[in-house]
């Protein structure tokens, strides 16, 4: 039963492992990645440490994902100032 | 009197919440009432939520009735999501329609709004003033009228008498 | 307690079945907002019969009470994510399915910008 | 028994979590991804929910509580940039 779960979750974090890295769009690269931690988070959870699942969850899902998503948007407005210019 | 029963309402709400997350404990109730307490002379100047919520005996049967209802198409809207998608042919006419809305207070709107999403086939987008638009899966009149009563009207009832 | 426990493991499994349905709509509807119509409605009702189903089965660990803030804050958060995605999406400019009647929202935009100008 | 039909359950739940990630591959536009997100975490609420009841271990239940939480938060985040950036 377990083992089934980590397999499959397994699988499916290294397609959005892929994801992340091949894709052409940066927004989806991030929505992936926090795909990655929220169900790696999960297997830490199978894995009883429920702690560190918390941070994980906190942390990678969450925080992470904002934190590139702000900085995505800094970029993009310091590439508009340069194309005025 | 507004803010006495402003703050009795947060310090029920948390304490609730509290209870159910920690249970039949006689130091946990007791530490976490003082929490509540704290919690509720700092921030209730900022819920201004709770304010509108009236505390009469009809409104309390109101809120019943409306949960009953609220529940029944919960229900009823997800055995339609379940046809329309096991049906191999998939029979939807989308588009997206304007209703109006009598009520006032800004948490009344708010819970009107979510139940429209949780109900068979609509979907807020986008709220303005007295307008909301929304997504129908399967439209059947133009007229905006009648899109409000088929849509709106059934909550609307309740939530008048609840809200105000 | 046997009947408690067969009675929970039911709900739990009609529970499965709506999440599995509300997938299977994302899969199959034509776009976003049809989409998210199944996606929301679906997985809202799956999930919390999942959990009650759970907290029934599992009654003497007694964690019944955690399972009802779960259930509530489900109710409360997903239309509102759901609507926020929705309205982002129609700001975005993607635009409906072809099968789509009208679009009012759309119609309103452009009459306030003409008005505009 | 009713161990048997939970366990049935379980995996309907996590056939439903890889169904919804074929929408996130597949997705033409952001939007579709972002739904497939919305619709993996309630799912991964749902399953971390059952992990703690099959262990029979009451914290894992914070878990998925801080995990509903949290990963709201995301979800509002990504319509807010998809709408305007942040």
């Amino acid at each position: 039963m377990i083992t089934v779960f980590i397999i499959i979750l397994g699988i499916i974090m290294i397609l959005a492992a892929i994801i992340a890295v091949m894709s052409k769009n940066l927004l989806t690269a991030i929505i992936s990645s926090g795909v990655i931690s929220l169900l790696a988070s999960i297997i830490y959870l199978i894995l009883s440490a429920p702690d560190v699942a918390m941070t994980e969850a906190a942390i990678g899902s969450g925080l992470t994902t904002i934190v590139f998503l702000y900085a995505l948007s800094r970029i993009k407005k310091i590439n508009k100032e340069i194309d005025d210019d | 009197m507004k803010i006495l029963k402003r703050s009795i309402l947060i310090y029920i709400f948390l304490f609730f919440v509290w209870f159910l997350l920690t249970g039949f404990k006689a130091q946990e109730l007791i530490a976490g009432s003082v929490v509540c307490l704290i919690i509720t002379v700092i921030y209730n100047s900022k819920a201004l939520a709770f304010e509108e919520l009236r505390l009469t005996p009809k409104s309390l049967l109101y809120s019943i009735l409306y949960a009953v209802i609220f529940l029944v198409e919960l229900i009823k809207s997800n055995f339609d999501v379940a046809s329309r998608v096991a049906n191999p042919k998939l029979p939807i006419h989308p588009g997206i329609v304007k209703v109006r809305t009598k009520l006032k207070s800004k948490i009344g709107k708010l819970i009107l709004a979510n139940s429209i999403t949780l109900t068979p086939g609509t979907l807020t987008v986008e709220t303005r003033d007295e307008f909301f638009y929304i997504h129908w899966i399967n439209i059947s009149t133009d007229n905006i009228d009648d899109t409000s009563r088929q849509i709106v009207a059934r909550f609307e009832r309740y939530l008048e008498v609840i809200f105000g | 307690m046997a009947v408690l426990d067969i009675l929970g493991a039911i709900i739990t499994l009609i529970g499965s079945l709506f999440l599995l349905l509300g997938s299977i709509g994302i899969l199959r509807m034509p776009d976003v907002y049809n989409r998210m119509q199944a996606g929301t409605k679906a997985t809202t009702l799956g999930s919390m019969m999942f959990l009650l189903g759970l907290g029934i089965s599992y009654i003497e660990c007694g964690c019944i009470g955690r399972i009802v803030v779960l259930i509530l804050f489900i109710l409360f958060t997903n239309p509102i994510s759901s609507h926020a995605l929705a309205r982002a999406a129609h700001h975005a400019g993607i635009k409906l399915a072809d099968v789509s009647i009208r679009d009012c929202l759309k119609d309103d935009e452009q009459e306030q910008k003409g008005a505009s100008v | 028994m009713a161990e048997i039909i939970i366990n049935i359950a379980g995996y309907i739940a996590l056939l439903a979590l890889a169904l919804s990630f074929i929408r996130m591959i597949l997705g033409p536009t952001t939007a579709d991804r972002a739904v497939a997100l919305d619709t993996m975490t309630i799912i991964s609420i749902s399953l971390i929910a059952f992990i703690a009841s099959k262990s029979m271990r009451i914290i894992y239940l914070d878990v998925a509580t801080v995990y509903a939480l949290i990963s709201f938060l995301g979800v509002i985040a990504v319509a807010r940039y998809i709408e305007r950036g942040i």
